[in-house]
């Protein structure tokens, strides 16, 4: 797989058909990846692919406006550059998407309850050789978390969250690490007005949280960068998926599968559910 | 003067602390890591190998604290200034670096020149506070604390240090406050164990695998391409700095009617966000250049020493694993 | 966190004369149909209890989830949302974005172990003074069955 | 900062269950208030003055009235800070009336409750902004979409009041879907005698612009300064030379089936729909035309001696300039083709309502007489199907159509009027006649035409011996009926026009799950639509008779009008505003906002130095209902007077 990257990279950057390739290169461990920002086809060969690539891109491309950037996409980077594209941050000319399909052996373990792993949009796909397309399918285990908390009793579920967020230190990890968390200028760090207390006390932290969270609803591709930047192991991907779980029950609301979709707060539909309005 | 102890009498005499005193010590939480805590039973006490994800610099320099606020009911505006805890805290685990740390932060917040900055909560929370240091025995591969001047098994900024020799641990009280506190402890030591401590401590600092070899000064670097291209996947978070054992910013915010000061890093694009919308930083390349150079030029031109212990918490838990120590000795200064 | 944080007023509001827990409870009302709705019971002398103070709003749809947010930080024990029934929005379509806006709030906050008690919603026309009492009196009477909000409590 | 907190007694309202004395000194120690009192009536004369020479004597910048809800004087106050020097929307009202007083009975919690109250408001007015109102210049001509009965109404009406009207029509003549009746239901007067004095009407009125064979193909702007493209499609006549003699459809030699007969006669391909067509000018149908698809002919061209006919002509894109909108597109006859059982289609005499309306009119192709179309004999016996579309979720539309029992009454009529021998068999399901005089017309059909009224569905329509069987149940008597017919029409319902959606989206108007155009108020605003300045009427927002039409067009004219008497327009400065800084140009407020008042715009951002999206408001649209405020995540968009720093003050000061 690496070459066919490899050599797509290559293509692109001596065809000056795109500026920059993004993809991954080995850190200085010699076992884990870093983000690669390659501009010239000489350093193409430094590109890497295994299960080390845990990185989202997507989060890079708006850092380069104007500029063609060919990247390396993921199956969930590709749906976060989809609802990029929807919410207007991007634009589709000045991208070429090297989908790349992950497979069942390289997957790191951030990926363990990926529903699908094929990019939702690209302009090549490269395939993992010797595998039949598809995605592998996990999508019975993707709701077991958050199944799991549900069916607990509501106190139960505030001293565990409480637990969780105590340890917050509010180093917005998350956010940034987070395609979607691009505000000019986020609420947490707005002070007229300020949303919520900055200090690292129960209720700041909760706010923060729940904040972060509620402004994802319709738009987190769970990717799963937020928890693994997480210096502090806040389960921040079972917020998200609560959420994800509810628009898709909900709404029938997936983010991240069309370009064209309203947003699921930016739109409504008569038959919405109603039943908890007195 | 050094003791064997064995670890339960250790367990003890917390037991018998914690009646008039506030004890903190690493605690592991399952799944999550380390966290220094303040705790309700001397067991939760963690002395093992695995690092705490949280330098004890937090105890020192609060992530957020009220610093003054004004009378709301009233609508009169007088500073009423928060009152400290005077409460005597021991602090329990406390690893070399992090300890270094806090020389290092003294020299900020608590100089010795008494007509320098002095900060008040800082040194309350220092003079209230006696450090028990837990020499390291596993670094780990992102620990680099030998080549900046520090060693796994050292003591400064320690009141006592505790080695884990298996069953036993073997204490050095290193100070009165060390004293006060450890000093009831029974035992002696033998000169046997004295000389199996020396083997051990040599054993530890020959583990320290990795290395940096910053430039003494990074000046000439300052105009270079090099800051953009190393800051390029630099995802502007605040991990490296709060997790710092060294890192002292700050910021003031008011929130209903108090001062509330918190942690701030420079890596934030806020952070030197000036009001009229002009940014002196306004990219990650200058962001990221201040944090390096802040830690291995500035601070030693000022102080005479890097702003770095050699930790490895930056590399550990960085996002997208930017190593500064890399970066560092990378800088092009010719 | 420190003294500073107690702010004396809100523990007196959280006890009655009598000993009794009186809940302290926000309410978002649409200026044209809710709104109207509590000005009728008013002008009709409908009886029912104080404790839902009322913050004035154009459109349900005006609601930003962060005010709830932000009541729930701040000491409230409930908040309460009410708009125009689905048709009759002034504005013909806040009332649809709020109600898809706030069923997911609602549901998250519950996950996040909140007692859905603590946030209600509720559609009262200009016309339903007596819809706008009997809300009243259940959401007071839920809340104070929930019990004190136990987040901001430890804001002391 | 200085506020002033009034707080009213109101006689012995408030002032019997809460301690206003006691409500005035909590308010005193306030954060900024400067202070506080009490008044029997503030809103009297007294007590206005109280207010006024407050200001003046201690400087208060900001005031609360604590006093009843703001609806009821929110207004008074405002002008009575106007008045002392302040401006208006410094004042905020706390209601301890309606919300208060007179719903609670414990004075102590009654009193508590209003210095709550008065805190929240006190609150919120610390962090107002003086705002002044906005205007809007009106462009003062209307554009009238479509030329049916509802646009020429509407035309009329505010002709009539001296302002200039444009009217677009896409077909080639106006009229619509009325001139090609024969009479109209209760009083069966001629369509065409009614109609035509309208339509010339139009055509000589010195304030009406007519532009037929034409279509608008783009809006932008806001109520007041619409500006509009129109397409004017190729004609191929010259409107200007023609005089309408009519030598060259005289001479054409191409015959096609005319859409204006349903297909029942032929027109040809330079032709005028109907001889009382307005203009009276000729189009040429450049599909069927012997010179545009062979470049042979060019008959009319050699007989026509003003040298009118102009194969050259383009189509041409002219821009105008409007302050208001009427849209009156109409609607489009249901295709019943899915009523298979029906066979429409397969049998040439099973025909629609409106075939029915131009065989039983006298100029029309079959000259008045009310033929079987297979064999052209006289149809004697005729069965009516009712409800073809109409209420039926699975095939059609969910709504009741509202025309068609009445139609289907007078073609019930209008048959034995035409033949006495013939016989009027009508399959309904209910008759729905509430209008003035219909139940009288109905009963007339069945009492005095003798038409047979059968309650039930037709299961089927097939051929037999030269007839047609219609197969159905009377639900009345319980039996299956087969009735030998003639002629079979069909009922069909009223449905949205084909390009409605395409209109509603360039005119930034919603439109229902019918295509429908949806009114801003379904009671108290049917004819406006949530965007300012565009307003509805005719059968595009539901279907109506004709009397409803030119109600309703009456009714969008005056609304027109109403704009059309200001210079400019005063805009309450309650509206939404964004803030660059923060906008991330993301366009959810853009998707949401319910009036379409956000445009996104490119602007420098001298910080990044490059080009960026922002949304923007257009403040003329902006209904302030905040909307957007609460879909946007970073808080860059706020509305005034409810602003995001207000509402968070509130919340901290409970």
């Amino acid at each position: 797989m690496i070459e066919e990257i490899r050599q797509k990279a290559k293509e692109l950057l001596a065809a000056s058909k795109v500026d920059m390739v993004i993809g991954y290169r080995r850190s200085g461990d010699g076992v884990s990846t870093v983000p690669a920002f390659i501009d010239s086809a000489q350093d193409v060969d430094s590109l890497v692919w295994d299960q080390n690539c845990v990185y989202n891109l997507a989060n890079y491309l708006r850092e380069f406006p104007g500029k063609k950037i060919g990247v390396v996409a993921k199956g969930c980077d590709a749906r976060a550059i989809v609802v990029l594209l929807q919410e207007n941050q991007l634009e589709r000319e000045n991208l070429f998407i090297i989908g790349v399909e992950c497979g069942v052996t390289d997957i790191s373990e951030k990926c363990a309850a990926c529903p699908r792993t094929v990019s939702a949009i690209c302009d090549i796909l490269i395939k993992e050789k010797g595998r039949k397309s598809g995605a592998p399918g996990n999508e019975k285990d993707a709701y077991a978390a958050v199944e799991a908390l549900e069916a607990r009793r509501a106190e139960e579920r505030l001293g565990l969250w409480r637990e969780e967020f105590s340890r917050c230190i509010r180093c917005y990890a998350c956010r940034q690490v987070c395609p979607m968390c691009y505000c000019p200028k986020c609420v947490a760090d707005q002070t007229m007005p300020a949303w919520f207390s900055k200090a690292t006390s129960l209720e700041g932290n909760f706010a923060w949280n729940v904040t972060r969270a509620f402004h994802l609803a319709g738009r987190c591709v769970d990717c799963g960068e937020c928890e693994r930047a997480c210096p502090v192991g806040i389960p921040l991907r079972d917020l998200n998926k609560k959420l994800e779980k509810e628009a898709k029950e909900l709404y029938k609301y997936e983010a991240g599968s069309s370009v064209e979709a309203k947003p699921l707060f930016a739109s409504y539909d008569k038959d919405d559910p109603k039943d908890f309005i007195k | 003067m050094k003791k064997t102890v064995k670890k339960e009498a250790l367990i003890a005499l917390i037991e018998n602390l914690m009646k008039d005193h506030e004890v903190v010590s690493p605690v592991e939480t399952a799944g999550k890591g380390v966290f220094y805590r303040k705790i309700d039973k001397a067991k939760d006490v963690y002395l093992g190998p695995a690092f705490a994800v949280e330098p004890v610099k937090k105890f020192f320099l609060h992530p957020s604290e009220w610093i003054c606020g004004c009378n709301k009911e009233e609508g009169t505006a007088s500073p009423c200034p928060v009152p400290a805890d005077d409460k005597k805290r021991v602090i329990f685990g406390v690893r070399p670096c992090e300890a270094r740390g806090l020389v290092l932060l003294d020299k900020i917040f608590a100089p010795d020149d008494p007509a320098g900055y002095q900060d008040t909560s800082y040194i309350d929370n220092r003079s209230r506070s006696v450090i028990v240091g837990l020499a390291c025995s596993v670094p780990d591969r992102t620990c680099f604390c030998v080549s900046l001047d520090g060693s796994p098994v050292e003591t400064r900024g320690m009141d006592a240090v505790l080695f884990d020799m298996g069953d036993n641990f073997i204490v050095e009280i290193l100070t009165e406050k060390g004293k006060s506190i450890l000093g009831s402890l029974p035992g002696t030591i033998d000169a046997g164990s004295e000389k199996a401590l020396e083997a051990a401590k040599e054993k530890t600092k020959k583990l320290v695998v990795k290395t940096v070899k910053a430039p003494d000064s990074l000046d000439a670097s300052f105009k270079s391409d090099y800051w953009k291209k190393v800051s390029l996947s630099c995802l502007s978070c605040g991990v490296c700095t709060y997790l710092c054992p060294t890192c002292h910013c700050f910021d003031l915010v008011e929130e209903e009617r108090k001062k509330l000061r918190c942690y701030d890093g420079c890596a934030f694009p806020d952070f030197t966000l000036e009001t009229s919308g002009e940014n002196p930083r306004p990219t990650k390349k200058e962001r990221y250049r201040q944090r390096v150079f802040h830690k291995f030029d500035y601070f030693k031109k000022n102080f005479g020493e890097n702003l770095c212990v050699g930790c490895g918490r930056c590399i550990r838990f960085c996002p997208v694993k930017i190593d500064i120590s890399e970066v560092a000795a990378g800088a092009p200064i010719k | 966190m420190s003294a500073l944080g107690t702010d004396s007023m809100k523990d007196d509001k959280k006890m009655a004369a009598d000993g009794g827990f009186e809940p302290n409870i926000v309410g978002f009302l649409c200026n044209w149909c809710s709104y109207a709705g509590a000005d009728l019971a008013g002008t009709s002398r409908m009886q029912y209890p104080p404790n839902v103070k009322i913050i004035r709003v154009p459109c349900s749809g005006r609601v930003n989830p962060l005010f709830i947010l932000k009541c729930l930080m701040d000491g409230a024990d409930g908040v309460l949302i009410s708009g125009c029934h689905i048709g009759d929005c002034h504005y013909s379509e806040g009332n649809y974005y709020a109600r898809r806006r706030f069923a997911v709030l609602k549901n998250f906050l519950e996950y996040i172990g909140i007692d859905p008690r603590r946030f209600q919603m509720s559609w009262v026309s200009a016309a339903e003074g007596d819809k706008w009492a009997k809300v009243v009196k259940e959401v007071v009477e839920d809340i104070r069955n929930a019990g004190p909000n136990t987040i901001s409590a430890e804001k002391k | 900062m200085k506020i002033g907190v009034f707080v009213c007694h109101c006689g012995t309202n408030i002032s019997h269950t809460v301690d206003v004395e006691e409500v005035a000194k909590a308010a005193a120690k306030l954060p900024n208030v400067h202070f506080a009192t009490t008044y029997k009536y503030m809103c009297s004369s007294p007590g206005q003055a109280l207010i006024a020479d407050s200001i003046k004597e201690k400087g208060l910048d900001r005031i609360v009235v604590s006093a009843c809800s703001p609806s009821l004087h929110e207004k008074t106050f405002r002008k009575c800070l106007e008045e002392a020097g302040i401006n208006p929307y410094l004042v905020e009202m706390a209601n301890i009336r309606e919300h208060c007083s007179w719903v609670h009975s414990d004075r102590a919690q009654a009193t508590k409750k209003a210095i709550e109250l008065v805190k929240l408001s006190v609150a919120k007015v610390s962090r107002s902004k003086p705002l002044s109102k906005s205007f809007i210049p009106i462009e003062k001509r209307v554009l009238v979409i479509g030329g049916g009965i509802s646009g020429i109404q509407a035309a009329l009406d505010v002709s009539f009041a001296k302002f200039p009207v444009v009217m677009v029509e896409k077909e080639p003549s106006i009229g619509g879907k009325m001139a090609k009746f024969d009479k109209t239901f209760p009083t069966l007067d001629c369509a065409a005698c009614i109609l035509t004095p309208k339509m010339v009407g139009v055509a000589q009125n010195k304030y009406v612009t007519m532009h037929t064979f034409s279509e608008v193909v783009e809006v932008s702007g806001h109520v007041g300064d619409f500006t509009v493209k129109i397409k004017k499609k190729a004609r191929s006549v010259d409107l200007k030379k023609c005089t309408g003699c009519g030598a060259c459809y005289a001479k054409c030699p191409v015959k096609v089936t005319s859409e204006f007969d349903e297909g029942l006669g032929k027109r040809k391909a330079i032709y005028v729909p109907f001889p009382q067509a307005v203009p009276n000018v000729p189009v040429i149908d450049r599909n069927a035309c012997l010179w545009f698809t062979k470049k042979t002919c060019g008959l009319c061209k050699k007989v026509c001696a003003i040298g009118a006919i102009d194969y050259d002509q383009e189509d041409e894109i002219i821009e105008e300039k409007f302050g208001a909108i009427i849209v009156a597109t109409g609607f489009k006859q249901f295709d019943h083709s899915v009523y298979g059982e029906y066979g429409y289609g397969k049998f040439k005499d099973v025909v629609t309502g409106m075939h029915f309306e131009r065989m039983a009119n006298s100029s029309g192709p079959t000259g008045g007489k009310i033929v079987r179309p297979s064999d052209g004999k006289e149809a004697l016996d005729v069965v009516f199907i009712q409800c073809v579309g109409s209420r039926d979720e699975q095939k059609g539309v969910p709504y009741c159509s509202r025309v068609c029992c009445m139609y289907t009454a007078k073609h019930a009529t209008l048959l034995r009027e035409h033949n006495k021998n013939a016989q009027a068999y009508v399959f309904y399901i209910d008759v729905r006649a509430a209008g003035k005089n219909y139940e009288e017309f109905v009963k007339k059909a069945q009492d005095e035409y003798g038409a047979v009224y059968l309650r039930g569905r037709v299961s089927r329509v097939f051929e037999k011996g030269g007839k047609l069987i219609v197969r159905g149940a009377d639900t009345l008597s319980g039996s299956q009926i087969e009735i030998k017919a003639d002629l079979v029409v069909l009922a069909n319902g009223l449905i949205a026009q084909d390009d409605a959606t395409t209109i509603a989206q360039m005119l930034h108007i919603q439109y229902d799950k019918n295509r429908l155009f949806t009114e801003a108020h379904p009671k108290l605003a049917p004819v406006e639509t949530i965007t300012s300045g565009i307003f509805l009427t005719g059968a595009c927002q539901s279907p109506k008779d004709i009397p409803d039409t030119v109600a309703t067009a009456s009714a969008a004219s005056v609304k027109a009008l109403g704009l059309m008497v200001h210079d400019k327009l005063e805009k309450d400065p309650l509206v939404a505003r964004t803030n660059n800084d923060l906008c991330s140009g993301c366009k959810a407020c853009y998707l949401a906002c319910p009036y379409s008042a956000i445009e996104m715009v490119e602007i420098e951002d001298r910080k990044l130095k490059r080009k960026r999206m922002v949304s923007r408001v257009i403040e003329g649209v902006c209904a302030g209902c905040g909307n957007c405020t609460a879909v946007c995540r970073m808080g860059a968009i706020d509305v005034e007077g409810f602003t995001n720093r207000q509402i968070m003050r509130q919340i901290e000061a409970l």
